[in-house]
């Protein structure tokens, strides 16, 4: 009994008492962090595959367009998918050998996509294109922006948004800052934890990349507070006199998120359906700044990236350098396979990720860990009515009702739904978390959003053929 | 102009013999609703005061207001031409809950209410308007089987509550143990009106007829303590 | 006369005179044209507000109907009717409009097919779809979450206890709400006579197709071999009936070896040879059942049986020996 | 790797609630009080609140079962709902009332719109004001004293008629006989002996442990807000709304209440007596039928607050908070529509 | 329609109150009590008739835009007709039923069913409309009547049913006790409505 | 006239004795057109506009025509009369200036003739401020505050409902009961709490 009123106080005083007067935001939740099993596992480069299966989509905008066809050889760093207009990246070959199919092969956001399947030789060797770079110096901002496109940069925070798109702000967007994002606040996963503390001059650089290219001088990283050590590595990485700040953040569900990042680290709120660069910040993962180095000091496309291997049902839990297009079967033999009772399987964290219904798919660029959670840790009751505790409505980070939202979408009143916000949700899941009813809400709001997109669709070409 | 006319004509028109038919019926029928008006006045006045009904009663009208309505009362006598003063009976109007209830009381020359006799309300059916209800006994099984008791002559219990009042007996209780008028069920507003109304005209008639107050009031030191004790 | 009457009839006649003027200049001032062609058409809807024509609901098609001066699209539910009697108040041309009605061209259920995943989230076959949620293997197949069902305005769909669609081609307006609401494509619009129909959309080949599903297209190509009008082809390892051409024979259903094609039609006819028969055989090479059996040169028999009504002998028979018998609509039809 | 894997959206992990704990959580909360009832008024006062629950559950049972609907009265709220039901009643009346008040709560107050949730008034508060309007003398008189105490918390000798009303209605007494032009002097010096009494230490501890007559769970302040504090500590309930209605109910009580002219009331006394504590803490929480945005609850308990205060001082009960509380449910929606919290970076007002 | 059906039509397939919500006041103010109902319903079908009959008469010569003052008079006169005639040789009766009379110039029935019917038909049918509508609209509000009574005073017609001991609830004959009881009454014939639906849909299938 | 009482007239009408919740009228108007936020309040400001402007010509046709003629008897038809005139004013300016309000009130504006609050109040007005021998101003002001005061809580009742009756649109409400049978369930819920108001002595 009294311990656990002292496991209480000491909880209170974690979670609410540690962090006062470190910035964050206001709303949001704590889930447990669960990232002891794999925050002191130094990143390990997985063993190298005898196939990938690398999907030609592995950005936002359009996927990229093959240029390789069955029975070519190639070699790392090669390209095989082209970029496909300015939203759009090339894809390369991570591992040297032949390719043996081009075809549909499941992806881990779901469904199957177009995907070129590359049969390994066991070499290593880099493609001729593939040399570091010694005039970095001197490279203008807009060669910046062409090499990081050309290495198929897109981000490695999540969403997968091309890099260079980001970098090119419109001349009415002037940004002052950049924004490094370690907070990395999806439970269980510690890849960029990791990065953090092994790489931190490689992050830092990259960071400077980016500030040249978009011609500001001010840069942040934002750290949450659970990680110290990364915290202090990166202070120590930091030149001095460099303008470069690294911001220890409370730990909070979702402070990784970028409207919130940006609210607790310079208190600017970014307006509604406004992307950062309306308030003058770009935010890139520290795991793409590490790809922005590579790509433009050794001149490295993405071919590979840190991605955690985790969740009680995995033997050896790890964080892996793996190679874009690696199974995460294979990948999963080598944590030391699987035990007990697996119930899902996620790609990305637990809030936000999405549920796989197989090992089969492969490694992309926006996939920051496997999850494998097992039965006892799946709450999969089915959701009893809204008792309107409001709790949702506290935890939003965007401020929004998100039960009268998903109510709305129930009743397929989708125009209500989007005056009351429902484009505004950024799908953190927090809501969700909360919820005692156990309300689908964001699987709703995913619904809602697409109700309102083939809306949106419908009606303009109903304006098309009316004009027509 | 032609539709103009078609509309203002039309509407008229039918106006017109609208009027004429109601006018028609009004001259034929209000006569006769105003004769059996009185008489049903007349009629209440001698049950009021429980007396003979060859009572002769002599209206007298005061200056004063009572209830928005001047006052005005009537002196009954033995017959016409008699001196012989049987008491006295006003009309009294309480604002109810939804109409204003017209109570006619019968007083004796002892100022002790005879009676009273509700003529006009428009309460809440079932509610306020069991000021006027005869609480019957007969139960609808008693009725089909055929062997209810004839309640012709049982009095409104509401109103019969009044009888051997005097002035400072007049109040509203709700429950049986307290002395007083009992209210209809749940409704004080419609229980209050009439006996409100009723015991202001009564003051009222007594200032006027000057007759000796009696000693009709059951409780004349209600005191604190009683009124304290209900309406929680 | 009274003067209460007098009064009475002066003052109420009066008083109605005045308001009636009133309303007479108001009506004048805040006139309003109203089209009461509005009004009809709105009448001769149906009333079901399903959407279904693309305006909103009936009154948003009785006003673009007015106002464009024709019939601004069709009306699914109304069919012909409507349009004929909307035409006829706004005075232009009705038009040619067949009939149709939804087919779902698959029909796994639990049993038939294989589940590869636990779905747990909302019953909607988008909502699924959309976080990788087909709990079948079949990716091209119905999901049996009942979407169609949902946003049928006519209660023309229902789920069997296997998750199998089915549309009743009878309630079935042809709206088409759950053509577009499907997330996998599976249901089309057919015209409402036909009555045979590929329920299978798997372009997988064969091999997986049937690993998959029990009763899926298998790319055998045998109904493309047999239907005697070459109504079957085959799009992408699938199965595809030319609505056009499709005589409503069945033999493709009759051949199928997985049930893929199904044969909707609840009585055919059989064939009957009569007297005239003089044994020339044509009808036995054409027959594609082999029902038919006959020494040369003496009259044949049908085995009625096996007879599946086709039709076929009719048309080779060159003594016009044969008459089909049973099921007159499609009788008619075929002559 | 055997058997299928779940494929649902994301979140994928859950915080450990449901409504199960929450309504339990509230029973919990409850349970000081319902201690207190049986220590104040007896076995009765136990045996009427299980009356009640029982109806409760089995109204909600019964009718889940008609409807065809899985039956849920294993997620507590209909305990809640009976509970206070129970809560709200006087503790002398007979059996069959709890019992019709709990399935008028469950059945027409709860139930007939689907169920938890759904609707838009308390239940229970719906279920008092059934039974009040319906057999007002039951409830109006039917009062027991506690145990320890007199009925109306006061000690005066003399004033035997006192013991047979409520606190507030004494005090509601006592404020119109003094402002009665037609009283005695008599009448009046006593009136003010005995509000002099209701105000005194002795009165007040009386009140506020609950040893004075009342409905059967609302006398304890003290029990009351020991559960109070513990929904608050659980996150189970909002501080705002009994927060802004207990406060609006003191101010305008200090300002209005007072027998001698403005600032004269006796505030604490106001909060102390009647059901407000519970009124505020347990049911105008009720986050079903309350609003959900700070600036609504703002505004529902100051709503709630001041009709309890009108209702107290010229309306036609002695005690309003039911009535408030079911007043400001009935507005609840269209103050939930008006105070849509401000969506992150939302720089006007849209729609 | 058959006359037949056109004057049952009116008891439960379009019943005015309980499927074309209209003449909701009176239905809820004057049914406490199955007397009341009774007296009401008697009242007001003798309008509707009068009026139904009249605006069918006069129904081609009224222009639109005096069409509702025209309709309004003539159900004013009836009303009024009804009230002075009673008044003069019913008197008991006209007091019983007291302030309902003057409602019934207002009841939604009675000009609806001009607008909607009389304005539309002949003679012959708006009579057949008229009676129908009328009878059930007597219907509907003796039956809330009857529960009410029951329910709210433990009577019906003024009889006791439960005996002295019963305890009446008294909200019945409040306000709200009118609504709550025309809402589940109309929720019970959706119910029904249901059921019969199913039945015949189970019937044809078979058949 | 004291502006107590005044104030006594206005809680009256909209709080103690609101013409749909306790007095029974307007019923049909209430359910019909409830159904959402924004045409019930059109609805609103229709009944408060139409019930003042009743209140102000039947009083001049009571105390002016009816009274002196001596024609009295004839006052419901005359009322009405103003009453239907009155509406169907309003219902050709609102049609002519605001097209989608005409829309949203669709057939409920020609019932508001015979939607019996109209004539209620009128009737009301008669039987407590004019027939109760007060003064003309006072008796006139009374009566149209009193008209006011009615619309408001008529109103008020009606806003109420559609917020309500908003909020179950998205819920889940059995489906025998939806529409016109839970408004009335939920009409005597609220009516059970405005008797909270019952009583309430003020003025
Ligand atoms: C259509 C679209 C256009 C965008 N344009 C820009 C841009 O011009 N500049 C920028 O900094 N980010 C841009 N973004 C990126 C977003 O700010 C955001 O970083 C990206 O959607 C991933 O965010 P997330 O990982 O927080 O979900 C754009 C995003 C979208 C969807
Ligand atoms: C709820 C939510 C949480 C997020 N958490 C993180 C995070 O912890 N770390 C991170 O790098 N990006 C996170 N993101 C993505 C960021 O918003 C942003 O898109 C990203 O930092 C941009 O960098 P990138 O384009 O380099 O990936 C999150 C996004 C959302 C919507
Ligand atoms: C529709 C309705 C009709 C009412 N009719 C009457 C009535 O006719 N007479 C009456 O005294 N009270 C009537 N009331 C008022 C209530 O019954 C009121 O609560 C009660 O009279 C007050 O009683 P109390 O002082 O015992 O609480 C009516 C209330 C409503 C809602
Ligand atoms: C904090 C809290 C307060 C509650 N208050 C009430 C209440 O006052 N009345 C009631 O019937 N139910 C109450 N409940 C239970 C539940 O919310 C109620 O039954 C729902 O209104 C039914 O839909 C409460 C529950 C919680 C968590
Ligand atoms: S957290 Fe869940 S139960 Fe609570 S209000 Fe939000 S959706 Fe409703
Ligand atoms: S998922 Fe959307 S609605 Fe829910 S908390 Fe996150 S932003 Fe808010
Ligand atoms: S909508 Fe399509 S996938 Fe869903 S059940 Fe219907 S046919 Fe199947
Ligand atoms: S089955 Fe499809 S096409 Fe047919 S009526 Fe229903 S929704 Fe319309
Ligand atoms: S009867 Fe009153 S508004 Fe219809």
């Amino acid at each position: 009994m009294r311990r656990r009123a002292l496991v209480l106080a000491a909880r209170v005083i974690q979670t609410r008492g540690q962090h006062l007067g470190l910035k964050t935001f206001s709303g949001g939740v704590h889930p447990p962090t669960a990232k002891g099993l794999t925050k002191g596992e130094a990143i390990v480069v997985a063993a190298l595959p005898e196939r990938v299966v690398i999907p030609l989509r592995q950005s936002l905008g359009a996927p990229a367009t093959p240029c390789v066809s069955v029975g070519d050889d190639v070699k790392v760093g090669q390209r095989i998918g082209d970029a496909a207009g300015f939203v759009s990246v090339p894809v390369h070959a991570s591992i040297a050998g032949t390719v043996s199919a081009v075809g549909r092969f499941p992806h881990p956001v779901g469904g199957e996509q177009d995907a070129v399947v590359i049969e390994g030789n066991g070499s290593e060797e880099w493609h001729e294109s593939v040399r570091p770079r010694e005039d970095v110096g001197s490279l203008a901002s807009d060669e910046i922006r062409r090499i990081i496109q050309d290495a198929g940069l897109a981000g490695l925070g999540g969403a997968a948004f091309p890099t260079h798109v980001k970098l090119s702000p419109p001349e009415s967007k002037p940004i002052d800052t950049v924004i490094l994002n370690g907070a990395e606040c999806e439970p269980w996963l510690t890849a960029d934890h990791r990065l953090m503390l092994e790489k931190p001059e490689e992050i830092l650089q990259g960071l400077s990349i980016f500030m040249r290219a978009l011609g500001c001088e001010r840069g942040y990283v934002g750290i949450e507070a659970n990680k110290p050590d990364a915290v202090q590595a990166m202070r120590k990485a930091v030149p001095s006199g460099s303008g470069l700040t690294i911001v220890p953040l409370q730990v909070k569900y979702p402070q990784g998120a970028e409207k919130q990042l940006i609210q607790a680290i310079l208190r600017r709120a970014v307006p509604a359906g406004g992307l950062p660069m309306d308030v003058g910040v770009v935010v890139q993962n520290v795991g793409t700044a590490l790809a922005a180095y590579e790509a433009v000091h050794l001149g490295r496309p993405l071919t590979r990236r840190v991605m955690t291997l985790t969740g009680t049902p995995v033997a050896r839990p790890s964080n892996f350098l793996a190679r874009i297009g690696t199974l995460v079967s294979d990948l999963v033999e080598q944590a030391g396979s699987l035990k007990g009772d697996l119930a899902k399987v996620v790609s990305g964290g637990p809030m936000m990720g999405i549920a796989q219904f197989t090992l089969d798919v492969p490694v992309i660029k926006g996939l920051s860990g496997m999850l494998f959670l097992a039965r006892g840790e799946v709450h999969a009751a089915p959701p009893d009515p809204c008792i309107r505790c409001g709790h949702c409505v506290h935890s939003c980070p965007m401020k929004l009702v998100p039960t009268t939202i998903e109510k709305f979408v129930v009743a397929e009143k989708i125009d209500e739904a989007v005056r009351v916000g429902l484009l505004d949700c950024i799908e953190c899941g927090s809501c969700a978390y909360v919820c005692p009813s156990r309300r689908r809400l964001v699987h709703y709001f995913k619904y809602g959003k697409y109700l309102a997109n083939e809306r949106r669709k419908a009606q303009a070409t109903e304006a098309e053929t009316k004009e027509g | 102009m032609g539709n103009f006319l078609r509309l203002v004509g039309a509407l008229a028109f039918i106006a017109l013999v609208a009027s004429f038919g109601l006018s028609a019926i009004y001259g034929a029928t209000h006569e006769i609703t105003e004769t059996y008006k009185q008489a049903e006045e007349a009629q209440a006045r001698i049950e009021a005061l429980a007396c003979d009904p060859d009572a002769f009663f002599v209206e007298t009208v005061t200056d004063s207001l009572v209830g928005g309505q001047p006052f005005s009362y009537y002196t009954a006598y033995a017959s016409e031409g008699s001196d012989d003063v049987l008491g006295y009976s006003f009309t009294a109007y309480g604002k109810g809950y939804s109409s204003t209830i017209v109570t006619i009381v019968g007083v004796d020359l002892a100022g002790i209410i005879c009676g009273v006799k509700i003529t006009d309300q428009k309460e809440t059916p079932g509610l306020g308007s069991k000021i006027q209800e005869v609480a019957s006994q007969n139960t609808i099984w008693a009725v089909m089987a055929g062997n209810a008791v004839d309640e012709s002559g049982v009095k409104p219990w509401f109103q019969k509550q009044f009888e051997m009042l005097g002035v400072d007996g007049l109040r509203v209780v709700k429950s049986t143990t307290d002395e007083g008028i009992l209210a209809v069920t749940g409704a004080t507003i419609s229980s209050d009106a009439v006996t409100e109304s009723v015991s202001e005209g009564l003051a009222m008639l007594l200032s006027v007829v000057g007759v000796e107050e009696g000693d009709g009031s059951r409780d004349a030191d209600g005191g604190t303590a009683r009124e304290l004790g209900e309406g929680a | 006369m009274d003067p209460v009457v007098l009064k009475s009839m002066i003052a109420l006649t009066a008083m109605a005179a005045v308001f009636g003027a009133v309303l007479a200049v108001a009506s004048r001032i805040f006139a309003v044209y109203r089209d009461p062609r509005v009004e009809q058409i709105v009448d001769a809807l149906p009333g079901a507000n399903c959407g279904a024509c693309g305006f909103p609901g009936c009154q948003g098609y009785a006003e673009a109907a007015v106002s464009a001066g024709r019939i601004p699209a069709t009306c699914p539910p109304g069919g012909t009717e409507v349009a004929a009697r909307v035409a006829e108040i706004l005075g232009a041309d009705a038009g040619e409009h067949t009939a149709k009605v939804a087919v779902v061209h698959c029909r796994s259920g639990v049993s038939t097919s294989v589940q590869r995943l636990e779905y747990d989230g909302i019953e909607d076959c988008r909502a699924a779809i959309l976080i990788g949620g087909n709990p079948k293997s079949c990716v091209f197949g119905c999901l049996s979450l009942g979407t169609c069902k949902a946003v049928c305005p006519f209660d023309a769909v229902e789920l069997d206890d296997e998750g199998v669609v089915h549309i009743d081609s009878v309630k079935c307006t042809g709206c088409g709400n759950c053509v577009a609401a499907c997330p996998v494509n599976v249901i089309e619009l057919v015209p409402v006579d036909m009555r045979v129909h590929v329920r299978c959309s798997s372009r997988d080949k064969g091999k997986k197709a049937k690993s998959v599903c029990d009763i899926a297209c298998i790319a055998c190509q045998v109904c493309v071999k047999k239907c005697p009008v070459d109504a079957i082809h085959m799009e992408n390892d699938l199965a595809v009936i030319d609505y056009g051409k499709c005589t409503n024979c069945g033999i493709c259903a009759a051949v199928c070896p997985t049930k893929a094609i199904v044969d909707d039609v609840k009585t055919r006819p059989v064939a009957l040879i009569g007297s005239k028969c003089e044994g020339v055989g044509e009808c036995k090479k054409v027959c594609p059942v082999k029902a038919i059996s006959g020494e040369e040169g003496e009259r044949h028999e049908v085995d009625r049986k096996k007879c599946i009504g086709c039709g076929l002998c009719l048309d080779a028979c060159p003594t016009r020996a044969i008459t089909m018998v049973g099921a007159l609509g499609l009788q008619k039809e075929r002559n | 790797m055997d058997g299928r894997l779940l494929v649902s959206a994301s979140p994928h992990i859950r915080e450990d609630v449901s409504v199960q704990k929450v309504m339990y959580g509230v029973v919990i909360a409850l349970a000081p009080a319902i201690a207190g009832s049986f220590y104040f008024y007896g076995s009765r006062a136990l045996f009427l609140t299980g009356l009640a629950c029982l109806t409760a559950l089995v109204t909600e049972a019964v009718i889940q079962k008609m409807r065809g609907v899985p039956v849920t009265i294993r997620d507590g709220s209909a305990l809640v709902t009976g509970i206070l039901v129970a809560f709200n009643i006087p503790p002398g009346v007979p059996w069959w009332i709890p019992v019709v008040g709990a399935f008028f709560a469950i059945a027409i107050g709860k139930q007939i719109f689907g169920g938890l949730g759904y609707n838009p008034l308390n239940p229970a508060l719906l279920g008092r004001a059934f039974l009040l309007a319906s057999w007002p003398v039951h409830m109006t008189t039917m009062w027991l004293p506690a145990r320890g105490g007199t009925l109306s918390g006061i000690t005066m000798r003399g004033v035997d008629a006192v013991t047979q009303a409520t606190p507030l209605a004494v005090l509601r007494k006592v404020s119109e006989i003094i402002s009665d032009p037609s009283s005695t002097t008599h009448q009046i010096v006593q009136a003010r002996e005995v509000l002099a009494d209701l105000g005194s230490v002795d009165s007040m501890l009386s009140l506020f442990v609950g040893r004075v007559g009342g409905c059967i769970g609302e006398t304890s302040a003290l029990l009351l807000l020991i559960g109070a504090v513990y929904l608050l500590y659980r996150h189970f309930i909002d501080w705002r709304i009994p927060v802004s209605y207990v406060g609006t109910v003191a101010v305008l009580a200090w300002i209005f209440g007072g027998p001698s002219g403005l600032l004269t009331g006796n505030a604490l006394y106001h909060v102390l007596a009647g059901g407000l504590i519970l009124g505020a803490f347990y049911m105008a929480t009720d986050m079903v039928t309350s609003p959900g945005s700070p600036r609504g609850m703002l505004i529902f308990g100051v709503g709630c607050g001041v009709l309890t205060s009108i209702i107290r001082t010229v309306g036609g009960y002695p005690e309003g908070v039911s009535y408030s509380i079911l007043l400001m449910n009935v507005a609840t929606p269209l103050i939930d529509r008006h105070t849509r919290p401000k969506k992150f970076g939302e720089v006007k007002e849209s729609g | 329609m058959r006359p037949l059906a056109e004057l049952v039509k009116g008891i439960y397939k379009e019943n005015p109150v309980f499927r074309l919500a209209l003449g909701l006041c009176p239905a809820l103010a004057v049914s406490t009590s199955v007397e009341n109902a009774l007296g009401m319903g008697a009242a007001a079908t003798f309008v509707l008739v009068g009026s139904n009959i009249t605006v069918s008469f006069i129904r081609k010569f009224v222009p639109t835009k005096v069409r509702i003052p025209c309709y309004i008079v003539v159900i004013a006169s009836f009303v009024t007709t009804v009230e002075l005639v009673m008044g003069a040789y019913l008197p008991e009766l006209a007091k019983s039923l007291g302030i309902f009379l003057p409602l019934i110039v207002v009841n939604c029935i009675i000009l609806g069913r001009a607008e909607a019917f009389a304005s539309k038909n002949g003679v012959g049918r708006s009579i057949l409309d008229a009676v129908g509508m009328g009878v059930g609209f007597t219907f509907a509000i003796t039956l809330i009547g009857a529960i009410r009574e029951l329910l709210g005073d433990g009577k019906l017609m003024g009889y006791m049913v439960f005996g002295p001991q019963y305890q009446p609830v008294l909200l019945m004959i409040l306000a709200p006790g009118a609504f709550i009881t025309i809402g589940l009454l109309m929720g019970y014939f959706n119910i029904l409505d249901e059921r019969m639906k199913k039945k015949t849909e189970a019937k044809g299938g078979k058949g | 006239m004291d502006l107590g009482q005044l104030f006594a007239i206005v809680i009256g009408a909209i709080f103690v004795s609101n013409f749909v919740l306790a007095r029974f009228l307007g019923l049909c108007p209430f359910v019909g057109v409830s159904k959402d936020s924004d045409s019930a309040l059109g609805m609103g400001m229709a009944v408060i506009f139409v019930m003042t402007m009743a209140s102000i010509v039947t009083w001049f046709v009571y105390m002016y025509v009816l009274v002196p003629l001596g024609i009295v008897y004839l006052r419901t038809i005359a009322f009405i009369l103003v009453i239907a005139t009155l509406v169907q004013f309003v219902e050709m300016v609102i049609e002519k200036t605001s097209p989608t309000l005409h829309k949203s009130l669709g057939i409920y504006l020609p019932l508001i003739t015979t939607n019996c609050a109209v004539l209620g109040v009128a009737v009301v007005n008669v039987n407590e401020f004019m027939v109760t021998g007060l003064p003309r101003a006072t008796s006139f002001i009374y009566t149209v505050v009193h008209g006011l005061a009615a619309g408001l809580g008529f109103t008020l009742a009606l806003i109420l409902m559609a917020a309500i009756r908003e909020r179950l649109e998205l819920v889940d409400v059995p489906k025998s009961m939806r529409g016109i049978p839970i408004t009335f369930v939920i009409a005597g819920l609220m009516a059970i709490a405005f008797l909270g108001f019952s009583g309430l002595k003020i003025g």
